[in-house]
């Protein structure tokens, strides 16, 4: 079953558009991201599944370059950007933004000044007129304090957040936990219109049914390895392998 | 009535002191999370360049006149000072000023302290044990008294006022009271340490530097995801810390003269005042800077000790003990920082 | 089985290292014994302090407070009752365990750094009063001491009366120097092995899991109070312990001794030996009290002394580069001194004993790996 | 009950047989008390140790009381310029050490704390067999190294200590004192208060609050008072306060017209800079010019104090302006060593540290049994201080004792202090019964 990972080249360069080589990540002593590899080619939405724990969030917080967990081997190219060598914040300046789980909007700071955080550093992505066009919900609020805001409302902004810095690649991770199945619609509209945008993006959601109708490729994750790469039609289709791996 | 606005007078001027300390050591511990006990010590670098400084505007060539002969038979130095020499009486005026002047001096001197103690030794201390903290920092205070001493001595220095503002002022007379008389300087530090907290809270909220600063002690990891190096920021936040905590010292100077232990002295009571002002908290740490000035001198009131001997004493700690029982993070202490 | 045998062996090998201390101390000059029971007493209160700090986590500011408590309590029974130590230690250990429980009760309803700023604040409030308006019972500033005319009930009704103040005897033996050196040296040992076996047992066990995850035992309803107070009162226990034996090597107590630059000591020696360790804390005691002895007793002519073999040039230069370390600059030594080793050594000097064994022993580490856990981080 | 009272000894002896396993030891120290007395010194050498602040406030006193040691101990030994060896009449030092042993020292550092001093002063007694120890600069350890001397039967000669105390409810057999006390600052300066500001003053005594500040708010009080002035209040305030703002501000409407501070050290420093920053000396109460006055005066603390210091009263011990053959001798090898004149911590060490040598000498044992009996009711001169007695029954000194003056204008600022009036020893001797304790017997066993 384990598809050979075949090197997408990009036509230009020889080179994979991000290209993740061989790389092990540990929460302290525990070895958590055990040997992942894989490339994506540009404008690709990629769906990265698993079970709990099958590490994830871990890969792709390894790939946002967080301090924890710390990878300890292996390489990831941006094009011809050595992202492995990077921390978070170069990370973010170099195109990879991550929109974290439970939104993490930062308290005390209004729905405003959450998003002019995203526009201290260079490159800027959208202004914040262009975002209060897309979400009038936020420009309604951009008074209010971020985390007085709803939950959907929240996910909004820690996409919008994303949205005003420049990307090259999306992470996102678990985008429609713990919301509403009404506002799960709302943000659905969201990640489609990214899609529209043609922003690679990497998705990790326990929803998988969700994701995978966003996706067009898909990457399965076990104990720390990646247990299959095919698109994402291929796994909707197959039946065994969304039982053994994804319990759907 | 006159005792107590006098009292009161001293409380917010002793309130000055702790709430200006206790105000670096609080945001260091907010956004760095770094327990430092060597922050007493900055304060005493402080306090050390308002007596640098004053030497410098007071160096004087030395010469030897053998024609004249110490009790002990060697020939007596004649010693002409630089600065006058130099600048006739506008040199006067500058080392009657040196006090106040002295701040110019120190803020460079303690921004460079700061950002190099904060590189060259904090910074690798951020993911260690608060224990490990402690033990570093504490012995990097040590040693930089032991230095200080080196050089200075352990005597305290005498460092004066400038003479317009060395007596005292009827403090009455603008309350439409009479004879309530206050030092000059004592209210120059109050309105010198009011104008720092103000400027250091105003900076955190109305600039956008300090707005990324307080995301970064809310979160600092998403702060990193959008692209900002949060830890240079922390880095400048460390000088601030040290700036105010050596300009505290400086301005203190003709208060309480300066010898190479008052930082250690000040470091315990400023623990005390920002654990009861609240963790991390900046307007807390102001608030319990003051109350505790206040109540430490209404305590010492005679009508106060024959009540309750050796109150005074001890009022700080047994406030300290109250707050932290009733509110079990200080005054205005956020949920969850610290607490392990 | 192999565990036990283990610890059984590691006890015997503290236990010989201790008792032989008056031979193998000799050629670091810090053989005489009054030293070597600082270096035993001190061990006692830092082994009773990791007991605390070490096993639950919680960082105490004001051991100290029991320590002083002990020796009071040690001098009023050689001054009320009899000059023999076992009274007086045993109301040490009474005092002391009482007023840990008090202290406890309170400060432990507190985690993190607001239980270390209430044990900070009782014992900044002891000192303070023991200092000026408890003077009747401490003696203030000069301290508690025996005097010709004590009352001494015990003794006097037993004895007939022997010029001179008598010294603290342990049933007729008189305790000076050496005599009390082993006395403190075998209360070393008794307290050495039960902290080994309160670390082994199943409280040690959970007091390490409190330690560990505070939040999660919280969270699944379980109350950790009674342990953290046992733990608080047990190692304000040892203090006492500790407080009494100086008073038995010395009969005076001073308030100085709960200030809090003493609470920061015993922090201090358990840091720079090793947080969590069972022999650490004991070396972290012996590195702080020779310090501050030895090193600060150096002065020129000394220095010009030992190091008169060298040439004359060649000798002043290195004089004076030694001197600000030494004499009254043992302070700076001490500094430095700590920050190399928590900057290098993060588990303390017995982080470097197991490194060392870990390059020189090969993996043949035989149980010793169980000794030496790293301190978890605070956080 | 029928409980024999048994002899000590024989309860010892026979219980000694039964703790023989543990007394194995014993035979390491029972060494040292065949020797007949504690560090019988048995060499070509005789140890003495000074024990000084060298950490913490005093540290600037206990460095330059060192300083008087090494130079006392060279004189001794017969280097140098000889120093007040060449002043001190009818002394039996020959400056060839002490019985012909040659003195060398060992140092050690007090920290201000009596724990601390105890365990250096044990260190010097047991591992390098001090035969004398001396130094240190408050009273709190001067008793407490005092006591543990006794103990271990060496003689104490105590350095910077003013206490009433040292001397009188704490003093021992082997302890002496050269600096003088509490009680005779008081009678000092008690009469020149009065000629300078009258017999009707109302005064408000600021007292450090340990043992020292009590015994001096004492004393003066007693003189004071006896002079005809009133006392409105004593307030004890905390030591190492830094600022004193708090028990300032009500000296002003108490209606007193002067103010004492009964502080030493740092606090003494800070808290008359404050009480002059808060303008009382500006002031006019019942008619007076409001004055300060500091009872114990040291030109240490006197650099410390700055302005401060000018014009107001205190006593002193010694100073090295004073127009003797010693105090110029001395003055002069100090000088010449170290560039500058001496503190009176340093001239009261070095003063104690020959007086021993001398005792030795003449007593010509270092038994402190002979040592005791030769400084007992010894009298001197020639040490800067004019005619002294070391009074057998409470081991204290009685010499004059100078009010002294903070100057107006000093030349340097070594030159702070100018002595007003030297009191007569006469004047100043009291009765030792006042004070209670006793000397007990002599401690010669380790």
């Amino acid at each position: 079953m384990n598809a050979q990972t075949k090197p997408q080249a990009d036509s230009a360069t020889g080179t994979a558009f991000f290209s993740v080589r061989d790389i092990h990540a540990y929460y302290g002593e525990s070895y958590i991201v055990q040997g992942v590899s894989f490339d994506i080619a540009e404008g690709d939405i990629v769906a990265l599944l698993g079970r709990n724990g099958a590490g994830k969030t871990s890969t792709l917080r390894t790939l946002a370059r967080a301090q924890d967990p710390q990878l300890k081997r292996g390489e990831i190219w941006l094009g011809d950007l050595p992202v492995h060598t990077l921390k978070d914040y170069q990370a973010s300046q170099s195109g990879i933004q991550f929109v974290q789980e439970d939104r993490r909007i930062i308290p005390g700071l209004t729905v405003e000044e959450n998003l002019q955080l995203s526009q201290i550093a260079e490159p800027k992505g959208w202004p914040l007129e262009k975002i209060y066009e897309c979400f009038p919900r936020l420009a309604e609020r951009r008074k209010q304090d971020g985390v007085t805001l709803s939950g959907g409302e929240q996910q909004m902004l820690a996409v919008a957040r994303a949205l005003a810095r420049d990307i090259r690649l999306l992470l996102l991770d678990e985008p429609y936990e713990g919301l509403a199945p009404v506002i799960v619609k709302e943000i659905e509209r969201i990640v489609s219109q990214i899609k529209e945008l043609g922003i690679t993006t990497i998705i990790v959601e326990q929803n998988a049914v969700a994701a995978l109708e966003l996706a067009n490729r898909a990457l399965i994750l076990d104990m720390g390895q990646i247990v299959f790469d095919g698109t994402a039609k291929s796994v909707l289709d197959n039946p065994d392998l969304r039982n053994e791996y994804l319990a759907i | 009535m006159d005792q107590l606005i006098l009292q009161l007078l001293n409380g917010l001027d002793k309130g000055a002191a702790y709430a200006l300390i206790a105000l670096g050591l609080t945001l260091v511990f907010g956004t760095l999370g770094i327990v430092n006990f060597a922050h007493g010590a900055l304060f005493m670098i402080g306090a050390f360049c308002a007596v640098v400084f004053s030497r410098l505007l007071q160096l004087e060539t030395v010469t030897i006149d053998p024609a004249r002969l110490t009790p002990w038979g060697s020939p007596m130095e004649v010693r002409t000072p630089l600065v006058q020499a130099w600048l006739g009486d506008f040199g006067a005026v500058l080392v009657q000023w040196s006090v106040p002047l002295s701040i110019l001096f120190a803020i460079p001197v303690m921004l460079i302290v700061g950002v190099a103690m904060e590189r060259g030794l904090i910074r690798y201390f951020y993911k260690r044990a608060h224990a490990d903290q402690i033990l570093v920092t504490f012995g990097l205070a040590i040693v930089l008294q032991e230095i200080v001493k080196a050089n200075f001595g352990a005597n305290p220095i005498p460092v004066t006022a400038p003479a317009a503002l060395a007596g005292s002022v009827d403090v009455g007379g603008w309350l439409g009271l009479s004879g309530v008389f206050y030092p000059w300087w004592r209210l120059v530090y109050l309105g010198f340490a009011l104008a720092v907290m103000g400027l250091v809270i105003a900076f955190l909220r109305f600039t956008t530097y300090g707005m990324v600063v307080r995301a970064g002690m809310e979160d600092r990891q998403t702060v990193g995801f959008l692209g900002i190096d949060i830890e240079k920021r922390f880095t400048v936040v460390f000088g601030i810390a040290a700036v105010v905590a050596g300009i505290a010292g400086a301005m203190y100077t003709p208060i309480v003269s300066p010898n190479y232990h008052i930082g250690m002295d000040f470091l315990v009571l400023s623990f005390v005042v920002v654990v009861v002002g609240g963790m991390g908290s900046v307007s807390g740490a102001v608030f319990a800077g003051f109350l505790l000035g206040i109540l430490q001198s209404f305590a010492s009131m005679n009508e106060v000790k024959n009540i309750l001997p050796g109150i005074d004493q001890v009022i700080i700690y047994l406030v300290a003990v109250v707050v932290l029982l009733v509110m079990p993070r200080g005054l205005m202490g956020r949920k969850g920082v610290m607490e392990n | 089985m192999t565990a036990l045998r283990n610890d059984l062996i590691y006890l015997v090998v503290f236990a010989v290292a201790v008792l032989a201390m008056p031979i193998w101390l000799a050629p670091f000059g810090a053989a005489y014994p009054d030293l070597m029971q600082k270096f035993a007493i001190y061990g006692i209160f830092a082994i009773g302090f990791n007991i605390l700090f070490g096993m639950t986590g919680y960082l105490s500011f004001g051991h100290a407070a029991f320590l002083g408590v002990g020796s009071y309590a040690a001098v009023w029974s050689f001054k009320l009752l009899s000059m023999n130590v076992i009274p007086a230690i045993a109301l040490a250990v009474l005092v002391s365990g009482l007023f840990a429980a008090a202290i406890g009760y309170i400060s432990l309803r507190r985690s993190g750094i607001y239980f270390s700023i209430l044990t900070l604040a009782f014992a900044q409030m002891s000192y303070n009063l023991a200092y000026s308006v408890f003077t009747p019972i401490t003696n203030g500033e000069t301290g508690l001491q025996l005097a010709l005319n004590d009352p001494r009930v015990i003794d006097r009704a037993l004895f007939a009366d022997a010029p001179g103040i008598p010294r603290p005897n342990l049933f007729g033996i008189e305790l000076g120097g050496y005599e009390a050196f082993y006395l403190c040296a075998v209360i070393l040992i008794l307290c050495f092995f039960v902290a080994m076996r309160i670390d082994r047992s199943p409280f040690g066990m959970m007091l390490k899991a409190i330690k560990s995850n505070q939040t999660r035992m919280a969270y699944t309803g379980f109350n950790t109070r009674p342990y953290t107070l046992s733990a608080f009162i047990i190692s304000g226990i040892y203090a006492g312990i500790a407080g009494g034996l100086l008073a038995v090597t010395d009969p005076l107590a001073g308030a100085e001794r709960m200030q809090w630059t003493a609470s920061g000591e015993v922090v201090l020696m358990t840091i720079l030996g090793g947080v969590g360790t069972l022999v650490g804390p004991v070396i972290g005691a012996v590195v702080i009290k020779y310090f501050e002895n030895i090193f600060s007793a150096f002065h020129m002519a000394k220095l010009e002394d030992i190091f008169s073999f060298l040439p004359d040039g060649l000798e002043s230069f290195v004089v004076s580069i030694v001197s600000p370390f030494v004499g009254e600059g043992w302070h700076l030594t001490l500094g430095i001194m700590f920050m190399l080793i928590v900057v290098f050594l993060p588990g303390g000097l017995m982080e470097g004993a197991r490194r060392i064994r870990a390059r020189f022993g090969g993996g043949r580490g035989t149980g010793s790996k169980a000794h030496s856990s790293n301190p978890a981080p605070a956080e | 009950m029928l409980i024999k009272k048994i002899n000590r000894r024989v309860f010892l002896q026979s219980s000694g047989i039964v703790g023989a396993g543990l007394a194995m030891p014993m035979i390491l120290s029972s060494a040292a008390r065949a020797q007949g007395f504690c560090n019988n010194p048995t060499g070509s050498k005789v140890v003495f140790g000074f024990n000084c602040p060298q950490t913490g406030a005093y540290a600037e006193e206990g460095k330059d009381q060192l300083k008087a040691y090494e130079l006392a101990v060279k004189h001794i030994n017969g280097e140098g310029d000889g120093g007040m060896l060449n002043t001190f009449k009818g002394t039996a030092l020959k400056g060839n050490g002490i019985l012909g042993k040659k003195v060398a020292y060992v140092t050690g550092d007090t920290q201000t704390k009596s724990d601390a001093a105890r365990a250096s002063a044990t260190r010097m007694i047991e591992r390098d067999g001090a035969i004398m120890i001396s130094g240190g600069s408050s009273s709190g350890v001067a008793v407490a190294v005092q006591s543990l001397c006794q103990d271990m039967g060496i003689i104490f000669m105590s350095g910077l200590t003013h206490s009433n105390d040292t001397t009188g409810k704490d003093k021992k057999k082997n302890g002496f004192r050269h600096f003088f006390n509490a009680h005779m600052s008081g009678v000092a300066i008690a009469p020149v208060l009065g000629e300078a500001y009258g017999k009707e003053r109302r005064a408000y005594h600021l007292t450090a609050d340990y043992t020292w500040g009590w015994t001096q708010e004492e004393s003066i009080k007693a003189a004071t008072e006896a002079l005809g002035w009133q006392t409105v209040q004593t307030v004890r305030t905390p030591v190492g306060a830094a600022d004193f703002s708090q028990y300032i501000t009500p000296v002003l409407n108490s209606g007193a017209d002067v103010l004492i501070l009964n502080h030493y050290g740092n606090d003494m420093v800070n808290s008359l800079r404050q009480a002059i920053q808060f303008g009382l000396r500006d002031k006019q109460v019942n008619g007076k010019n409001f004055e300060i006055v500091v009872p114990l005066f040291s030109e240490l603390m006197a650099q410390g104090a700055g302005d401060a210091i000018k014009g107001i009263y205190g006593t002193a011990n010694w100073d090295w302006k004073l127009e003797n053959a010693g105090t110029k001798a001395f003055t002069k090898s100090f000088g010449e060593a170290y560039g500058t004149p001496p503190s009176q911590a340093a001239q009261t060490g070095y003063v104690q540290a020959l007086l021993y040598a001398d005792a030795c000498e003449r007593a010509g044992t270092f038994n402190p049994e002979g040592v005791v009996k030769a400084l007992e009711d010894f009298e001197f001169d020639g040490l800067g201080n004019g005619p002294t007695l070391y009074r057998g029954s409470d081991h204290q000194c009685f010499k004059p004792v100078l009010v002294v003056q903070g100057k107006e204008k000093p030349k340097d600022k070594y030159d702070l202090l100018q002595v007003v009036k030297e009191v007569p020893t006469k004047t100043v001797t009291y009765d030792p019964s006042i004070f209670g304790g006793e000397l007990g017997p002599v401690g010669t066993k380790c």
